[in-house]
């Protein structure tokens, strides 16, 4: 199964890159995948986390083809 | 309506042409509420040169559509535009403008206000300040509204 | 500001006038709330072709200007415009526009609000509407914006 | 002691006319105004009064110079 996984803002220019893609064979969690792309450090506290655009907890399961997003506290308006 | 947009606009002739566009809503609203949120030159006390807003393409809209769907079902109103700026801006900048059309004035402040508290903590838009020194910071949390 | 207009007036122009005049605004404020009141086609179940705006020549100049004073202690805002229409009016028409300019947006949604309340409350003008059938009745009261 | 007195909307209209003048001699409350340009009938519920343009109550004591205010309840904005 192949994810796309996406950073925005702050924690993109922390990371130093937008975007990372992910294949694993069995079912994870968005906890999971950020352990899988982010292994050297512990997501950081307040990251928001959505799969296809729509919010989710880090315990949400990934499916095939998903998109998912971690980013900071939004701050538009 | 929803838009982001990625140039300056003038938020008084974006809702006086949504408005005459919209021949449906003549003479059948009583109350027009406004909210326009404009950039500052000064911000926790440092003077703010530029700024950039992020946003995420696709989520913003998704989320900006839930958020005026959500209103509409707590209040009475016949219609909204929602705009919002991306991209760099300068101070004296609009960066977001709400307009309820409705019956009454109550559903109309609600509406607004609601949309905007909602949009500041939901909608994925992020802003980057650059401040006189060159010096750039993310804006970290937006503060409650209410 | 403070303005009584015998004739028709376009909230947006008005708004965009005044604030391009107050140089002192430019970059200082965030957030700016607007509402209009129009005049609809029906009220209390009946259309409604036109309505005459009837004042107190004096003593409404001096209870708005009570009122946006009594704003103005209770929120922090920057500057405020409020126009109110007297005379003949005809449905689509605006009757009332409020305007307030602040650093944060709760102050200019609070003030806004009061003001309208207060206005629709304690300031002289009364409401006399003409029917389709050529038949005129006095609004008798405003009812409650919240 | 001289004042004038000035009716609004509704009530100029039950009323017939739009104003009065009124002399006398020691100082009245506008509650007695009333009474002296309109003896034949009650001050409708609802009434608002003004002396120079400033809410008052009907205890309110007139003084000479004075512009007395009957209006019903406001409906402007």
């Amino acid at each position: 199964m192949a994810i796309k996984v996406r950073y925005f803002a702050s924690l993109k220019e922390n990371l130093g890159r937008d975007k990372d893609s992910l294949d694993f064979e069995k079912s994870i969690s968005v906890a999971e995948v950020w352990e899988q792309v982010m292994p050297e450090q512990a997501i950081p506290d307040n990251t928001l986390t959505a799969v296809n655009m729509e919010y989710v907890t880090l315990a949400h399961q990934v499916h095939d083809g998903d998109e998912v997003a971690f980013f900071p506290p939004v701050t538009g308006g | 309506m929803i838009k982001i947009v990625s140039s300056g606009f003038d938020p008084f002739q974006e809702v006086h042409a949504y408005q005459q566009q919209q021949q449906s809503l003549a003479g059948k609203y009583g109350a027009t509420n406004l909210f326009i949120g404009t950039m500052r030159d000064l911000n926790e006390g440092d003077s703010v040169k530029g700024m950039t807003l992020e946003h995420y393409p696709g989520m913003t809209e998704k989320q900006l559509a839930r958020v005026v769907a959500k209103a509409g079902k707590q209040w009475d109103f016949l219609d909204s535009l929602v705009v919002h700026r991306v991209g760099d801006v300068f101070p004296d900048d609009v960066l977001v403008l709400v307009a309820i059309w409705s019956v009454r004035r109550g559903a109309a402040f609600d509406a607004s206000r609601f949309i905007m508290e909602a949009l500041k903590s939901q909608v994925p838009f992020w802003k980057k300040e650059i401040l006189v020194d060159d010096n750039s910071r993310w804006v970290e949390k937006n503060t409650d509204g209410y």
